[in-house]
């Protein structure tokens, strides 16, 4: 097993798994048709943004190393908020135009 | 601009665990709410007046156990009193007290079916049903004492009763009515009426208005329950009734609470009655035999009982034959439900199961 | 005290009280009830459920009988207040029955004429939905009539394939054919 | 080798109290072998998780049986007596009836999440278990923020029910699961409210460390918070969906809830996970409120873990109680109970605990003085605030209303006719 | 530097089963499908947030994401009934695929060039504790700052969801 290049995970290979996690969110969020998808790319772009967070407070040294576990829990809490929001309003256009399609969404007054 | 949710069908029944039998109710609901509601009986019709119209009015008798399975000596004694009308057959002293004394029981025996089924209905699952059927297997024990049937009793015939009663079944009344049910009845009381969540269950679920009921027909606790205070036994006494002194209850606002109260009620005062009776059972013959072929004169009759669910009427027209021209039932079941969509639409899905239970229908009664 | 016991009303008090408001519209009286003019059926109810004296707000019970030559259907009303019930009668014609529906009356009345017309094919103009209550909708014909047995290719009902009479005798006592000592 | 394992266990065999914690143990064992360090945690969690799962298995098997018997005997009948003694084998005989029963799928029914959802519905509950203390050192993952674990793994299980719902694409299902997740989401603010006060009192969230409080002060921690016990205790029987909040699965409304498409061995996973989640409800119950595996002296005599599963099946009585013999809540009657008196009282609950900390912090008082007089002051104040609260709040229901009239002969008023209203105009 | 093997094996396998679970939620067809998938990637950065030492954050994180905002997606989606719930792309799939391409190379890039100065130190002991502390000495204002938005973003659904005819 090729143990010996893996032997130890450093900064750089927890930071390319986020990278990647945010990759994946930014695709989902510009090319989804269905407005909660978009809300899945957003999630899955702030959870990369949680990752990489909590890598610098583990390995970077720094006097308070506890301050990126601070702040991951405070994007978890706006996102939890944003997310609310976000399908309220998901929700109430559906309500109007009887679609959740951003494609159809383009009238800035109905 | 309301959220549009489109109205689901639900079937209630006709295999519904909570629906007494194969009664099929198709409620439209919108979320928690009924919006229309559609009855389909028939799933137990078996024709029973066509059948009769071939039948002697003896063979007859047992029809009339198996239209309600629940109160079979009520019906029994209906039809015998409408054929003993038309043929103008006068019953002896000690068939008559026999006769009050075991529709008496038979209404304790369906309360008690009634009262859990509906406590059953409101999600106690289970436990209330186990007392109130406990108690309703000791009247019918006494039934298959007598008569050696419990259900289908098959007891009354036209002119009497069958089987005189044997000597050990006035001892263990006595015991039953004196010291076990009045316990027992006391006991479901405290345990069922004053519970705090049957309350909230039960409370002005499908209520009835005084002039709807009139206007609908109801009977028997339907009516009660509305403030109508009308009873068979009182408005119009057959058999003893009117030497017995009791008392009928009645409600106040007609909602399924008042129902469930009123049916315990009516349990007590049937003790009563049934301790009358036995203090004053003359001896004599319990039957005056009548031709197996009887042929009343031609004519109709309609005569009525208070059977446990309300008024059960028959109406018979003979031509002098030895079977009768026609045989009508009015079942107070079929008729009850006919206020069923005005008590259910704009209520909760649940509360139309709960009302469905407090009117406690019967349908062997309502497809016959 | 004396219990008060259900008084039934003579057809002929009915028919009176019914004649002076609606004239034609009873056709006879009997002692125990009274034909009503099917035409005038509805009005006839109508008075009856209002009228202070008859007050007959309570539909007791509704049914229909098969006279071979006319289809009856059968009313009891009674009033709770007064604790009187009378019983009324409507013909009509026996092939195609059609009578007035009492259901605007009475929410009592539409599950009861659905039934009627389902067992004996009397059709009620004016009932809010008129469709067959136990049998299913292509069931063909109504079963409570007389000649419902009579279908093409019904079987013959029970009792009445037995000759009433012993062949050769008519009336009186039924004499046993003689069957000789043992013969086979 | 064998001499090393048997220091683990001591030298009389029943006495296994002394059973220290377990990864510890196993760590001498294994690191005299000379094994790898992380070989260490991967074989004490495999063993702890076997431990733990044989544990659930037993139970649920022998919770049917309990079940069916107490509530049997509630209702004046026998309950299961024909296979086994006395009806024992009863549960095993179910089991073998839902393994040999064909697994029916409904043809729409997405087989992906149809699979997914009992599997989903059963892991939450288990996995609580991990962080419960079973004996004196004897927990699996002493998390030092263990109650967040449980509410984690609660909230996992409304996701659960929805997945059942939906994938069996039927309508009284989907009907079931999305009242399941409405209780289950309202329910799960009171849930943390209540759990707020323990961690408060004592000062950390570590369930080991909650014991060793109760411990240390000598008192259960239901005698200090009998308000939170109370509100745990309703809204986990409305969290477990059972009487009288059983809604989900309301027989006599929508026959079956979020698992009537289910049949076979699925069902009887979802069976048993309620059986599971319900045992570990009651653990978590008898952790914090009843003092875990500790009884005063008691524990030096029996092994800690005896008295700990004693105090789970006790509490686990108390739900079979409950199931036995309340009728059912509607859903509105059950939200509303939930928003307009559980929430609140957590709220005030939370501040009283909050200001008896702070009092017992800053004066420095003894413990010994201060908790006797937090015990009386914290039962007299809850039982204050429940009289009030019904007295205030709750709808006049008096004992016995109006008792209905008796009349001995028959009067009916004379009433107008009414024109009958055809259904469905009615009163909208 | 984690060096232990075993935490080593764990991190890879939670790492890769997360980004194929985040693969799927834009793969898959069925909107459905896509949440449940999204959830299961909750719980997979759970997991690599317990490896990097971050054990309360990971329990959070699974009860306000896998628990709370899992089921809020579905509400939406049963909220919307007559929307279509295929998962289906706009337009804009290929200029986004090469968007997000980029992104990653840059970053990736800048992880591997910059020489981190990465600290000896070994990986935290309990933090639920001195979270807490953190919150509420250092963070005490973004603390209470947060706690209004929550309530405001609470307030806001709520109207924009309720009907005229609700009796709140």
């Amino acid at each position: 097993m090729s143990s010996v290049v893996l032997a130890s995970v450093s900064l750089e290979n927890v930071l390319v798994i986020g990278a990647l996690l945010f990759s994946i969110g930014l695709y989902v969020s510009l090319s989804k048709r269905n407005a909660v998808g978009i809300l899945m790319g957003v999630e899955l772009m702030l959870n990369a943004v949680n990752v990489t967070f909590l890598a610098f407070s583990r390995y970077v040294e720094s006097p308070r190393p506890l301050d990126g576990q601070v702040f991951a829990m405070f994007v978890i809490a706006i996102a939890a908020a944003e997310a609310a929001v976000a399908l309220a309003l998901a929700v109430a256009v559906y309500r109007h135009r009887e679609t959740v399609n951003i494609d159809e969404i383009d009238l800035l007054r109905w | 601009m309301p959220i549009k949710s489109e109205p689901v069908e639900v079937n209630i029944g006709p295999q519904h665990p909570s629906t007494h039998g194969v009664f099929r109710m198709v409620a439209r609901i919108d979320g928690e709410r009924v919006t229309d509601v559609k009855m389909v009986v028939g799933y137990l019709h078996r024709s029973m007046e066509k059948l009769a119209e071939e039948r002697t009015y003896t063979q007859n008798i047992p029809f009339t156990d198996r239209m309600d399975y629940l109160a079979a000596m009520t019906g029994n004694l209906g039809y015998c009193l409408s054929v003993e009308k038309l043929a103008g057959i006068d019953v002896p002293e000690r068939a008559q007290y026999l006769r009050t004394m075991f529709s008496e029981l038979q209404r304790v025996a369906s309360h008690c079916m009634a009262t859990g089924a509906f406590i059953n209905d409101c999600g106690a699952w289970q436990t209330p049903v186990m007392y109130t059927f406990r108690d309703r297997e000791k009247v019918l024990d006494l039934f298959e004492m007598t008569c050696g049937a419990r259900i289908t009793t098959n007891y009354m015939r036209i002119g009497g009763v069958a089987f005189d009663i044997p000597d050990e079944f006035l001892p263990a009344l006595d015991w039953l009515v004196n010291d076990d049910l009045p316990a027992r009845f006391e006991e479901l009381e405290n345990l069922i009426v004053g519970n705090e969540i049957i309350l909230m269950r039960s409370r002005d679920v499908g209520v009835v208005t005084p002039e709807m009921a009139i206007n609908a027909s109801l009977s028997g606790p339907m009516l009660r329950s509305a403030g109508i205070a009308w009873d068979i036994r009182k408005a119009d006494p057959y058999c003893v009734y009117d030497r017995m002194n009791f008392e009928i209850p009645v409600g106040y606002n007609g909602d399924s609470y008042d129902r469930m109260v009123i049916r315990i009620e009516e349990m007590k005062q049937s003790l009563r009655i049934i301790r009358q009776c036995m203090a004053e059972l003359p001896d004599g013959p319990h039957k005056v035999d009548v031709p197996l072929a009887l042929r009343p004169p031609a004519g109709e009759a309609y005569s009525r009982v208070e059977s446990p669910k309300g008024e059960l009427g028959f109406y018979v027209v003979s031509d002098g034959g030895p079977a009768p021209y026609r045989w009508h039932v009015r079942a107070p079941s079929l008729i009850n439900l006919s206020v069923l969509p005005q008590m259910t639409i704009g209520q909760s899905i649940a509360d139309a199961i709960v009302t469905l239970g407090s009117i406690d229908i019967n349908v062997g009664e309502v497809d016959r | 005290m004396p219990h008060p016991a259900t008084v039934t009303l003579p057809g002929t008090a009915v028919a009176e009280r019914l004649g002076a408001a609606l004239p034609g519209a009873v056709r006879e009286a009997f002692a125990e009830h009274v034909v009503l003019e099917p035409a005038s059926l509805f009005a006839a109810m109508a008075f009856m459920r209002d009228d202070p004296e008859l007050d007959a707000k309570y539909l007791v019970q509704m049914c229909s009988v098969d006279m071979i030559t006319r289809i009856d259907v059968v009313y009891h009303l009674a009033s709770l207040a007064r604790n009187h019930i009378f019983e009324v009668k409507v013909p009509a014609d026996h092939e195609r029955p059609a009578v007035a529906s009492v259901a605007p009356l009475w929410i009592g009345a539409t599950l009861q004429e659905r039934e009627v017309y389902d067992l004996m094919g009397v059709a009620f103009e004016g009932h809010p939905e008129l469709t067959r209550l136990f049998l299913w909708d292509k069931f063909p014909g109504h079963p409570l009539r007389k000649d419902f047995m009579s279908l093409p290719g019904g079987q013959k009902s029970g009792l009445s394939q037995f000759p009433k009479q012993a062949p050769g005798q008519t009336g009186g006592e039924f004499r046993p054919r003689d069957a000789g000592a043992g013969a086979p | 080798m064998t001499g090393a394992l048997l220091t683990i266990i001591t030298d009389n065999w029943w006495d296994i109290r002394d059973l220290s914690n377990l990864s510890g143990a196993i760590r001498d064992l294994v690191s005299d072998a000379g094994g790898p360090g992380w070989l260490v945690y991967v074989v004490a969690g495999l063993l702890g998780a076997a431990g733990i799962v044989t544990f659930v298995g037993v139970t649920a098997i022998i919770n049917i049986w309990i079940e069916r018997r107490v509530v049997g005997r509630m209702q004046s009948r026998l309950g299961p007596n024909r296979p086994g003694p006395v009806g024992l084998l009863q549960p095993l005989a179910d089991a073998i009836k839902l393994m040999q029963k064909e697994v029916l799928q409904p043809k729409l029914a997405d087989a992906l999440v149809f699979t997914a959802a009992p599997i989903a519905f059963t892991v939450p509950g288990i996995a609580v278990l991990a962080v419960v203390p079973w004996g004196r050192n004897m927990t699996l993952a002493s998390l030092d923020a263990g109650i967040v674990f449980i509410f984690a793994m609660s909230s996992l299980a409304a996701l659960a029910v929805f997945i059942g719902g939906y994938g069996s694409n039927n309508k009284y299902a989907l009907f079931g699961s999305m009242r399941v997740i409405a209780m289950l989401v309202t329910y799960e603010i009171p849930i943390v409210m209540s759990l707020l006060g323990i961690a408060m009192f004592a000062g950390t969230m570590n369930l080991d460390g909650i014991v060793r409080f109760q411990e240390d002060h000598w008192l259960f921690l239901i005698m200090l918070q009998p308000l939170a016990f109370v509100i745990y205790f309703m809204s986990s029987s409305a969290e477990l969906n059972r009487t009288p909040a059983d809604l989900a699965e309301a027989e006599s409304e929508i026959a079956g809830g979020y698992h009537v498409e289910y049949s076979g061995m699925k069902f009887g996973l979802y069976y048993a996970a309620e059986l599971i989640n319900c045992v570990t409800v009651s653990a978590i119950i008898a952790t914090l409120f009843l003092g875990g595996w500790w009884a005063y002296k008691l524990d030096e005599i029996v092994p800690g873990w005896m008295i700990y599963i004693g105090k789970v099946y006790a509490v686990y009585f108390l739900f079979i109680w409950t199931r036995g013999t309340l009728p059912r809540f509607r859903i509105d009657q059950l939200l509303a109970f939930a928003w307009k008196w559980m929430t609140p009282m957590a709220l005030v609950n939370v501040l009283m605990v909050a200001a008896e900390v702070l009092i017992w912090e800053e004066t420095g008082w003894s413990a010994g003085v201060l908790l006797p007089i937090y015990v009386v002051l914290n039962n007299a104040l809850a039982l204050a605030l429940i009289v009030a609260w019904v007295r205030v709040f709750a709808p006049r229901f008096e004992r016995f209303p109006d008792r209905p009239r008796f009349y001995s002969t028959i009067d009916v008023p004379s009433l107008p006719a009414v024109a009958p209203v055809q259904p469905g105009t009615q009163s909208q | 530097m984690i060096d232990d093997a075993g935490v080593v094996v764990a991190f890879w396998v939670i790492a890769v089963s997360t980004v194929v679970c985040a693969l799927m939620v834009a793969a898959v067809r069925n909107l459905v499908h896509a949440v449940l998938f999204l959830a299961l990637t909750f719980v997979g950065v759970a997991g690599i947030y317990i490896v990097l030492a971050a054990d309360f954050v990971a329990l959070v994180q699974v009860l306000i994401y896998a628990g709370a905002v899992g089921v809020l997606m579905t509400f939406a989606i049963m909220l919307t009934p007559a929307a279509d719930r295929r998962n289906s792309e706009t337009i804009f799939q290929a200029p986004a695929a090469v968007l997000a391409g980029l992104v990653l190379a840059i970053v990736t890039f800048v992880a591997y060039d910059t020489e981190w100065r990465i600290s000896g130190r070994d990986a935290f002991p309990a933090t639920a504790a001195s979270l807490g502390e953190a919150f509420l000495k250092p963070y005490v204002v973004p603390f209470e700052v947060v706690s209004v938005l929550l309530m405001t973003a609470m307030i806001g659904a709520i109207v924009l969801t309720r009907e005229e005819g609700d009796d709140v």
